[in-house]
This record gives structure tokens, C-alpha cells and sequence, in this order.
């Protein structure tokens, strides 16, 4: 089915730092529509998976994602590119507790690490691509697990677990919510590449150009609506990128070969 | 009582009337309606039944009965406790399905039966339950209702909001021959003992049935209740032409009620004789035994 | 009927007949349990100690933050709805499953092993899948929560209320059976009544497992209060994620009280 | 005992007696479900129509990946000895709970109120913060899975229970009351014989649910074959998905038939 | 039988003497022990009682009966369905919560006593009810044995696995004594109407009562059982001194077995007397009502 006409449908999937999006997206939406001229529906998805095959059964016109998501997207459907969003402080990193025993990454070696949550660019690809471009092989060199980030704080401060992988922005919060203990980061990876617009094959050129220009113009009015909370100010200095290339996105594909998943990289050489 | 066979009364239609309305009021006595062509002399055979609960190796219950009751006939079934009474009666609409032997009903082999040949045939068969085994959690009024499953279908006889109103005074009028209008709209786990053994009744008459297999119908009533049960039937034998089985521990009742009475032993036909000249003393013997189990 | 004496009239035997394949599955589970207590290394040592850090996380979550009561309501009403509709759907599905699939009531042993299948199918296929099918058929939003919602609905309650059918006194039954009631009049008239309060407290328990465990919302796009309940523990708002709970917690007591009363007007 | 005639004998009402306020309730509660289907929006129009979609969802998982079917079986068992531990720890604290929370046993009304409550509060807490709790008591791994999995059990089962005990068959239990029996001896010899039918059904779906939702032993660092099934489809391995659904179906199957086995001897 | 006060005879010890081994063989006969001092000469006093089923505005079921109920006396509670018999019955261990007026029983008022004292107080009573109320599920065996729940403790009494040896035999000999020792091992509901009702009156001998109440305990029995349990409970009361308060719809049981005749007529005692000259017609008028219900 042809989307129709007036309606545009929008997803968000696991955009890092967007959580707030998810649980407020009112403002955005009403945003979005005045801007375009477009009724909009919108539709927080907690699962890449649900956003894939909503995207490529023609139920859903736009998906605005992370990068490892986009590469799903890209190798399993011929999902076209609108914009890029760049923020600062968009990389990984390792951390340990700063009293701890770790002090460098060698001495990680052999034992547990944690990562937030399965497939996601900033706290499970990004980590683990930091710990390979120092030397450490993934599942090897020390035991991976997958464990959320509640949970593997509490555990890294019992001992359990020696390191949790994760982006900036979640350090800050795990320092705030943990007073008490100090944290420090044995490993950064490098900034992660752009989170990304994407639309559906079947949206039509007309549309397609709208909402592009519309994110390229006014980009900064619909960032401002996602982070009316005072607590999300943080997110705030983000850019909508017009040129984004599927290349840049290779350095994606190589962190899900490092963590043993090459069926993604079929796309890296088209 | 197998001398009275001249005097029993047969409805002019295969149907029986209407229970409802004044017909309902029966005036004793001999009535000058026939028996149907199609009803056959013999409405119960039953041949070499043998019945175990579980498989081969369990021991039988009933070791090969045979019996056979005419027409508008009232057998009284006697027999020590566990000798097998319940047993025999349930295998005869099939509620247990027997090991071995026959059994035919109203003309009909109940063994070869398929379903929908054999829920016509019980709906025709009113059975009182010794354990009454009423729908506790209804009304008193919707179990009487449940008696015309059979005829009225599912959904207009499973409860009396939905019964149609035909249906609801006939069952009032069921109720009325065992005197409990009054807990029409009783739930039925609030009665007496008395009490749910009289709504089972109702409930079988509801069916109008042709035969009626009553499994200690009076136990737990009083005895004025007990008697005027016992003449209910015996008024629906006279007017309907009713065949009527019975198994009680009340001789008294057996005797007078019963054109017949059958003895079980652990099993076996014992004893099958009128009850014309029979006393109670004549029976004591039955119940005389150390295997009684 | 005189008293015979001493101890030896055959007192039965204290365990009953045991078949030897049943003695060895009984003495294979026991041993499996006992292998698998082992294994997992449970010790009451491990368990007390953990004081300290869990007043920590209790203080973390003390007090509520009320700050944000209004839309988590909000959220919480449409989860319920949500809630509501599918295990409204549900139940309606699983009531002649259920039948389909009781040992009693089924017309046919084999149509009752493929129903039993059939329901366990559903149950066993996890909510993410089940989401990805409704996503592809109706699109992202309520409508596909609510049918995931439903599936979950007939995998629980058809197999629960089956069970209680087949639990049910025979009695009644066989009554209905003498009088040629057919299998839908011995239904309504002597197994639905008994089971009656058995369904409410199925019924309603798969409301309130519908909303507390609304995730599966979340993932087809739903919304729903489990997103909102994720996002507070992503960002360790302890007491925010607190605030949810109670409110969840209250609504799952309203439930509760809603099927008591329900119960005792017909139990 | 003579037959009154004519339709005038006071016919019970159709619908026996409703309060304006039962009535109000089931107004309202009637309203509100269809103004929640309303709001939810499903149309037949909708569901029908994904068939394509479907069918390429279906072929993607088909044939089932077999590649990985050791590491998935191990995982599988050591999932199902975790729940089985976690089960039998969960049944072991709902039989005694479930006593203080059923409405004939409690020895108080109050006692009664506490302890649904706590049950309830059992279930709505979620798994992710159990799993918090039970990580900073006992640390990660298979101890605070069983842990979290025994919650789980308790929430469910004790609730279960405790209703099957309210809607035992009076006459057993006044019998041993009136024989002088105490509140465990009538538990023990009036109501667990009539109950235990439902307590094996609700205590091996309980099982069963602990393997089937097996992703809370993942949130605890305890693996299982929650998180293989997770991984797989968050990498889009349907195949492999597919081949691990199959796996625990299989088990569930087998489950369902103990359940239906032991049943079967006691019913 | 209050004639034959004279020759009731009373266990030496405040206990009652072990019912297993070759002691429980009781020969009939008067036996020389004495009543124990601490015995009330008034067993049961039942004063104004009324009982509701639900709240105030309910209709009363027993409207104010009163009753006095003399050591080792055998009590008839006669009435048609409905009347209250078993309602009564089933206030006096407190079964059922009178809503006003007062019970007594064994000189100890049941109204006041608290939890434990009830229990104590109950396990001296056996009960027969009139719907037997056995645990189905279990076996014949540890249904008896249940009757030693007053003095054995809930888990040595619960099952017939867990049963000490002595209680297992103290079992069977109550089985014995309603000659259903070869069914011990049967589920309690594979049996037929007389039988489950003797498993419950084994269940109450086990209890070595001083009251047996008993409703309607020989309804389902056939004739000769019937009368070899009411010789049962008569022996008991020579041979132990209980004291018998049953209810029954046999006349000739009420006036053969019974001390005492009590008629209850919708909740109202409207007969109280002794039996001695009495005959069956003198008690018809009990059971002539247009308002049994
Ligand atoms: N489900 C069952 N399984 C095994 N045996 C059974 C079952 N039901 C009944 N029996 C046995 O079958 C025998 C006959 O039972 P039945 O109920 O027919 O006796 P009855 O003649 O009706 O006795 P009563 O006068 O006590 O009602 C009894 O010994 C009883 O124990
Ligand atoms: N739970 C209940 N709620 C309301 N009324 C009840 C309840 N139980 C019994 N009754 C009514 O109380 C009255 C007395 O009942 P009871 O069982 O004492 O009669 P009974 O004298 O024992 O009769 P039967 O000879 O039939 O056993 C009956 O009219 C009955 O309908
Ligand atoms: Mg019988
Ligand atoms: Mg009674």
C-alpha cells in the first residue's frame, strides 16, 4: 500500500540519547506537522526488529535510527537515506570502577565485560570495536556478556563484572545516580557515525524532498521540541547532516565482523 | 401391579401434552387413551450385561444381568449396598458403557446407538440420580429447565433467564408436583437434602419421559414426601403410560409401587418375581450376606 | 457386620501399587531436581549480605518521583485499554479452544492433542515474534499491541480454563448427558457454572498481566506504560521508576478486587 | 403435593436481583471496554491483508538453522534446570502464602489483605528490578536467576492457589472441622486432596513459563536460552530464531504432557 | 431406652478404651464401669436458638428451639424436608454460627469457647453428615483415619500412608464394624450411595466419640445394614455411654432406637417426647403441612 497522501509515518528506534523522544514525542510530532504540512503518526519502536519489517512491509514511511540500525536497514531493505543527525559526544567507551583492580585494557583480558544490550552501535558495537583496536578479540580475550546496564553497574561495583561498555551520555547519567562510587574509562572508541533519517522505498520523491528540506531547515526548531525537558538539555547542539554517504557506515560493518556477525557486510562493497 | 396393565393410559399422541396449563392437573383414575401403534411391548432388554469399571483385569461389577420389562411396567430394583443397583441403571441409557452384553430401550439396540440416535433416545428417559447431581452453582428453577435439553436445544434450556416463558411454567408446574415452587429461585446448594432430591425429580419429569429410572428417588424424603412421590409416579404410569424402574431399600415401597421386583446380589439376578403375592419377609433374604461388598 | 479383630485384616498397603516405570520417573525427576539445585548453587550465606547495597537501592527509589504523574497515568490508562481489549479478544477465542482442547469435553482425542498444541504453539512463540507478525499484517500502533496482546490472552487462559473444565465434578454432567443434552447444552448447563469463578480468576489475572507486562506494547510502537518504565531504568531514575510501579501496583489490586467481587457473587 | 396450575405461581424473574449499583458497574464496565475497542482501532480490513508479508516473514525462518543445535540444546537444559530450581523454591513459599492469602484459610481478614497484597507486589515489580535486588545480594549468574524465577513463581502461583483452595468443595472441609481437625489438618485432608489437580497445573505451567521467559536469567548474567533466542533475532536469524522456538515448543510439549500425566492419576 | 439409663455402662478411664486388638470384639451386655464423675448428666442444652442463612433481614430457618438432651440418652429429630433437622444438627458443634440464642455441649457453652476449646470440644463428637462429605480424592482408609484428627495432630492423621500403625488398625476395625473392610484401599468416590455412607460412619466411631450427632446416617443403607448400624450406635451407648442425637425418616428406627422423639416443624420444636409408648401413627401429623418448605 501507497502511503497516503496526507499521512507521513514516522518511527524512532533505539536512538541513543533519545530515549526522551520515545515517552514525549508530542511536541516533536506537532512540530514535524506544522513544518510539513503532513498529518503525522508516530510511532516509538523498541525493536529494531519490529521497525525493519514495519519499514519494509510499507507500514511505516520514515525511521529515524542509529547507525548500526542503519545498517540492518540498508542490508535488508532499500531504505533511502534523508538525513543524517550528528551529535557531539557520540562515542564508546569502557568503564571500569576507578578503585578497582583494571587500570589499563590489557588488564581486562581474561576477564567479564558487559554490554548493555544486543546489537546497539554505542553500548555493544562501539565498545567492543574499541577493545579490537587495542588488541583485545572479542569473546577471546575476555568474556562478553550481555547484561543491562542497571544490572552490570551493580554488578562491576560488587566485582562481578570488571567493565561495562557504553556511550558518553550514559556515564554521565551512572555517575549522577552513583555518588558514591567513581568510574573511569579504560577505553574510548571513535566517534560513532551519524544517527540517520531513512525512508521507504514506496515514499514518493515529493515527500521524500519535503521532509528533507524540512530537517535540513529546521532542524534545530524540531531538536529544540525533543529536549523541552530540562533534563535532556544535554542533547541539545546536534546537527542534520544533508550529505551522508553509505560508506561512512563501513566502520559500522566492521564492528559487527569484530563481534562475529558478518551476514551485514554483504552491502559494503555495492 | 401387573395385573392393572388393563387400566393404563396411553396419551392420544406419540408426544405427551402439554405439562403446563390446567392439562397438567391430572384427575386419577383410568383414562380412555391408547397406546401408540409404534410403542413397542418391550421397553427394556437387557442381555448378559456385564460391566467393569477399569479393564479386563478389574473385577466385574455386574457379572451378566438379564431383564426384560414390558411396556408400563414398575420394576422395583432391590439389592444389599454395592450389590450393583446404580450400576445396572446407568448402563441403561449408557452413562457407563457396559463390557459385555446388550442392551435395547424403547425398541432401540443402545449398544449400536450414534450420537445424535442416542441423545434422542435419553432425552425420552427421565433418570433421578441417587446423588441427585444437580448444577449446584444455578437456580433451582434453571436445573428443572435443564430437563428439556433434550427437545428445546442448548441455549433455550440451559438457564431459566433464557428459557422462553413455556418453558419456565412448565418447569414451575414440575416443581409443583413436588410441592417446592416456593424455592423456585433458590441456588441449589441451598437445600436440603430432601429438597434437591424433589428438584431432581421435577428435573426428570421436565423430560416428560417415557420411561422413568429413578435410583432411590425417595431416600431422603419424609415419609408423607416419599409416599406422594411414590403416587406421582404411579399417577404417570396410569395417565402417560409411563414404564417406571426404581431401586430402593424401602421395601414397603417396593411392594406397593413395584408390578415387579428384581434382586441383585453382588452382580446377579437373584430373584424376579411379581410382586402380587410377595411379603416383605419373602425378600429379607436378599440383603442376607457376608459378601456384600 | 461384627467387628473382626486384630491387625491382620489387610491393612492396605501404605503406598499404594507402584509401577516400576513410575517408581524410576519419580526416583529420574528427584534426581534431576537435586542435580539441578546443585548446579545453579544457591547458598544462604550468598543470599544475606547484599544489606547494604540494596538499602542503597532502596533509598534510590525513595521517594517516588511525582513529578511526572500526570502522563504516566495517562500512559497507564491506555496501556489499559489496550489491555482490556486484547484480553477481551482473548477470552472470547480461548472459551472454545478451551473446549477444544479439555480431555472431557473435546469432540475428538486427536482435535484435542492439536488444540493443546495449537495453544501451547502460542504461548511458546515469543511476544517479539508475535509482534513482528502483527506489525507486518496491521502496521505499527495499538492495534498490533492489542492483538499480541490477545495471543498472549489465549495461550494463558485457553490452556487454564480447559484445565478447569477438566476439573470439574462429573455429577452435573452426567445428568445433563441422561437427559440428551448435547455437548454444548452439557456446557452451559453443567460444566460453565461450576467453572464459573475459576474463568473470573483466570480471566482477570490476564488483564492484569496484559498491563503490567505491557512491553510487548513497546515493541510494535504501542507505547504503553513499559516504555515509560524502561526509559526511567535506562536513565536510573530509581524514583521515577518507582512512581510507575505503584501506580501499577495499584491498578493490579484494583483487578484483584474487581475479580474477589466478582468471585464471591458466585462462588 | 398436588399440582397448582396456570402460569401464575410466581415464576421466578429472569434476572433475580441487581442493585443500582452492581447495575452502574456493569454499565460502566461495559462502556468502558467499547470505548476502549474504539480507541484501539482494529479493523478486519487491517488484519487481513498482510498475507505477503507473512509469507516472507515465514519463509525467512524456514528451513530451521540446525547449525547451532548442540550449544542450543545445552543451553536449553541449563535454562530448564534454573527454572526447575527456581520452580520448586517458588511452589515450596506459595503453599503457605497461598493459605494466608485465600479468603476460607487466612486465619485474618487482615492477615489475608497483607498477603494478596504482597503476592500482587511480587508480580508488578518488575523482572528487571528483581534481577537488581538479586545481583547486589547474591552477584550474577545462575543463583540470582533462580532467585528472580522463584519471584516470578510466587507471584503466579501463590495467587493461583490460592483461589483453587477458595473454591474447594465445603463438605470434605466441614467434616474435619467437625472432627475437631486444626486449620492444617483440614488443609491437608480436605482441601490439598481436592485441589492438587490445579496445583499440578498451575505448578508445571509455572515451569514451563520460567523456561519459556527465560530472559530474565539473561538480565542477571545467568544466559539461557532467552538471551540465544534475543540474539538471534536482534541479529535476524529467523532461521536460527525459528530452530530454538522448535526447541522449547518440543519442551513445552513435553512439560504439558507431565502435567497432563500426573493429573490424569489424581483426577 | 431413658428406662434403661440403669444399665449404661462407661469406660474406667476418662479415655475411651483403645478400639484395636481383641478389646474393641464388645460383647453385648450391661458392663459394670462407671460413669466418670466429671460427666454433666446434661449432655447438650440448646436454648432459643435461631439461625439465619445470611444477614438480618433473612428468614429465620430455626426460629427458637430449645432442647435438652440428657447423658446417654438417644435422641429422634423428626420432621419433613426442609424443617431444619440438619440445620440444628449442624449448630450444635457450631458448624453453622446461630445468629441468637445459646448452645451448650458436654457442660461447656459452645458460644463462648475460642478456637482450641472448640477443637478439644468438637473432637469428642462424632458427626455423620447427611452428605456423607468424604474427601473423594482419598482413600477409604485415610477417610477414617481422619476421624482421629482431635487427638493424632494433622499429619499423622491426613493419610493413611502417614498414619502410625496403630491408628491404621484402630481404622480398619471402625471399617470392621460397617463390615467395609475389604474396600479400605478404594478412592472414596468409587463407592456406591451405602457404602460412602458407612466410610462416614466409620470416620465418626474413629473420632471414639461421647455424642455421636448422626444426620439421617441409615438413609442410603439397605434394611439389614440399616438396622446392624442403628444396633451399632445402640451397643455404643451401653458399651461406652455415648450419648445419640440422630435424625431419620423411618419411623419405626425413630421410636426403635430412639430414647426420645423431637419434631421440628419449620424451625420450631412442635414434639418432644419420650418414645416409650409411642406409635408410628402417633407421629404422622408431624409430616401433614401445606408449608413444609
Ligand atoms: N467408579 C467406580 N470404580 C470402581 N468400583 C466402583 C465404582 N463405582 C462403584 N463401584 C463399585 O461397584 C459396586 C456397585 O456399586 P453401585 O453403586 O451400583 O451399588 P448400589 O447397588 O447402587 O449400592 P447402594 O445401595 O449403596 O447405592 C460397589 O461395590 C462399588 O464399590
Ligand atoms: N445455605 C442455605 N441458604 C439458605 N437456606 C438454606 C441453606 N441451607 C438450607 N437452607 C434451608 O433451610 C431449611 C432447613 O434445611 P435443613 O437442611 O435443615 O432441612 P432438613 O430438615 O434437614 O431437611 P431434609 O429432611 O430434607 O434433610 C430448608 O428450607 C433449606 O432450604
Ligand atoms: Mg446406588
Ligand atoms: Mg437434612
Amino acid at each position: 500500500a501507497a502511503s497516503a497522501a496526507e499521512t507521513i509515518r514516522f518511527a524512532v528506534t533505539d536512538v541513543e540519547g533519545l530515549e526522551a523522544l520515545q515517552t514525549e514525542f508530542g511536541p516533536f510530532r506537532d512540530k514535524l506537522s506544522a513544518l510539513t504540512g503532513y498529518d503525522v503518526e508516530f510511532f516509538p519502536v523498541n525493536s529494531r526488529t519490529a521497525a525493519v519489517e514495519a519499514l519494509s512491509s510499507e507500514h511505516i514511511d520514515f525511521v529515524l535510527t542509529g547507525p548500526a540500525e542503519y545498517v540492518v536497514f540498508k542490508s535488508r531493505t532499500d531504505a533511502k537515506v534523508v538525513v543524517g543527525w550528528q551529535r557531539p559526544d557520540y562515542f564508546a567507551q569502557i568503564v571500569v570502577m576507578a578503585d578497582g583492580p583494571i587500570k589499563t585494557v590489557e588488564d581486562l583480558r581474561g576477564k567479564k565485560v558487559s554490554f548493555g544490550s544486543v546489537g546497539s552501535t554505542s553500548q555493544h558495537l562501539g565498545p567492543a570495536q574499541a577493545l579490537a583496536d587495542m588488541g583485545l578479540v572479542y569473546n577471546k580475550d575476555y568474556a562478553p556478556q550481555i547484561i543491562s546496564r542497571n544490572v552490570a553497574v551493580e554488578a562491576m561495583i560488587r566485582g562481578d563484572l570488571q567493565a561495562v561498555g557504553m556511550n558518553f551520555g550514559h556515564l554521565n547519567i551512572i555517575r549522577k545516580a552513583f555518588p558514591d562510587h567513581a568510574f573511569t574509562v579504560v577505553a574510548r572508541g571513535r566517534d560513532l557515525p551519524n544517527d540517520i533519517l531513512i525512508a521507504g522505498k514506496h515514499v514518493s520523491a515529493e515527500m521524500f524532498d519535503k521532509i528533507r528540506t524540512t530537517f535540513i531547515e529546521h532542524g534545530k526548531d524540531l531538536m529544540a521540541q525533543v529536549v523541552k525537558g530540562d533534563d535532556n538539555k544535554k542533547y541539545l547542539g546536534g546537527h542534520f547532516l544533508a550529505t551522508i554517504e553509505d560508506k561512512d557506515y563501513n566502520y559500522v560493518r566492521s564492528m559487527y565482523s569484530t563481534i562475529g556477525v558478518d551476514k551485514f557486510n554483504s552491502f559494503v562493497g555495492n | 401391579m401387573s395385573e392393572s396393565t388393563a387400566t393404563r393410559s396411553r396419551p392420544v399422541e406419540p408426544g405427551i401434552p402439554e405439562a403446563s396449563g390446567v392439562e397438567c392437573n391430572f384427575i386419577p383414575g383410568p383414562v380412555v387413551t391408547e397406546v401408540p401403534a409404534d410403542r413397542p411391548a418391550t421397553v427394556c432388554a437387557v442381555d448378559r450385561l456385564v460391566l467393569r469399571f477399569g479393564g479386563r483385569g478389574s473385577p466385574a461389577i455386574l457379572k451378566g444381568v438379564s431383564l426384560v420389562i414390558a411396556d408400563g411396567e414398575a420394576v422395583a430394583v432391590l439389592g444389599s449396598n454395592g450389590a450393583g443397583k446404580s450400576t445396572l441403571l446407568r448402563c441403561l441409557p449408557r452413562l457407563l458403557e457396559p463390557s459385555e452384553g446388550s442392551v435395547s430401550l424403547l425398541g432401540e439396540d443402545v449398544m449400536s446407538l450414534r450420537r445424535a440416535g442416542l441423545r434422542r433416545l435419553r432425552s425420552r428417559i427421565g433418570f433421578v440420580f441417587q446423588r441427585h447431581n444437580l448444577s449446584t452453582r444455578l437456580s433451582v428453577l434453571s436445573n428443572v429447565i435443564h430437563g428439556a435439553h433434550g427437545r428445546a436445544g442448548a441455549l433455550r434450556a440451559c438457564h431459566q433467564a433464557l428459557a422462553p416463558q413455556e418453558l419456565r411454567e412448565e418447569a414451575m408446574d414440575c416443581l409443583a408436583q413436588v410441592s417446592l415452587t416456593d424455592l423456585a429461585g433458590r441456588r441449589a446448594d441451598q437445600l436440603s437434602g430432601g429438597q434437591s432430591q424433589r428438584v431432581a425429580i421435577a428435573r426428570a419429569l421436565m423430560q416428560r419421559p417415557e420411561i422413568m429410572i429413578a435410583d432411590e428417588p425417595v431416600a431422603s424424603l419424609d415419609p408423607s414426601s416419599a409416599e406422594e412421590v411414590m403416587d406421582l409416579f404411579a399417577r404417570l404410569m396410569r395417565e402417560r403410560g409411563i414404564t417406571l424402574i426404581f431401586t430402593s431399600h424401602h421395601l414397603k415401597h417396593a411392594l406397593a409401587y413395584g408390578d415387579r421386583v428384581v434382586a441383585l446380589k453382588a452382580g446377579l439376578v437373584v430373584e424376579d418375581k411379581p410382586t402380587a403375592r410377595l411379603r416383605e419377609q419373602d425378600l429379607d433374604w436378599i440383603y442376607d450376606s457376608n459378601d456384600r461388598t | 457386620m461384627t467387628a473382626t479383630t486384630g491387625p491382620d485384616h489387610g491393612v492396605p498397603h501404605r503406598m499404594g501399587k507402584i509401577t516400576p516405570l513410575a517408581f524410576a520417573l519419580t526416583v529420574g525427576a528427584a534426581a534431576f531436581v537435586l542435580v539441578s539445585f546443585n548446579h545453579v548453587g544457591l547458598s544462604w550465606e550468598k543470599i544475606l549480605g547484599g544489606g547494604p547495597g540494596l538499602a542503597r537501592l532502596v533509598s534510590q527509589m525513595f521517594p517516588p518521583d511525582l513529578s511526572r504523574l500526570t502522563p504516566v497515568l495517562v500512559s497507564l490508562l491506555e496501556t489499559f485499554q489496550m489491555a482490556v481489549v486484547g484480553t477481551v479478544l482473548g477470552i472470547a477465542f480461548s472459551l472454545p479452544l478451551a473446549v477444544m482442547a479439555s480431555a472431557k469435553h473435546a469432540p475428538h482425542p486427536l482435535l484435542r492433542i492439536g488444540f493443546r498444541g495449537l495453544i501451547a504453539f502460542f504461548r511458546t512463540v515469543p511476544d517479539l515474534i508475535w509482534a513482528l507478525v502483527f506489525v507486518i499484517a496491521v502496521g505499527l500502533g495499538p492495534a498490533a499491541g492489542t492483538l499480541a496482546i490477545m495471543i498472549d490472552t489465549i495461550g494463558f487462559c485457553a490452556r487454564f480454563f480447559a484445565e478447569a473444565m477438566e476439573e470439574a465434578d462429573d455429577g452435573p454432567q452426567e445428568a445433563l448427558t441422561a437427559m440428551g443434552a448435547g455437548r454444548t447444552g452439557i456446557l452451559f448447563s453443567a460444566v460453565y457454572p461450576q467453572v464459573i469463578p475459576s474463568f473470573i480468576a483466570t480471566g482477570l489475572f490476564a488483564l492484569e498481566k496484559a498491563t503490567r507486562s505491557s512491553v510487548v506494547l513497546g515493541l510494535v510502537g504501542a507505547g504503553g506504560i513499559g516504555i515509560e518504565l524502561k526509559v526511567a531504568m535506562d536513565f536510573f531514575s530509581y524514583d521515577l521508576a518507582c512512581m510507575i510501579i505503584i501506580s501499577i501496583f495499584i491498578l493490579v489490586l484494583m483487578v484483584e478486587q474487581a475479580s474477589g467481587w466478582l468471585r464471591a457473587r458466585v462462588l
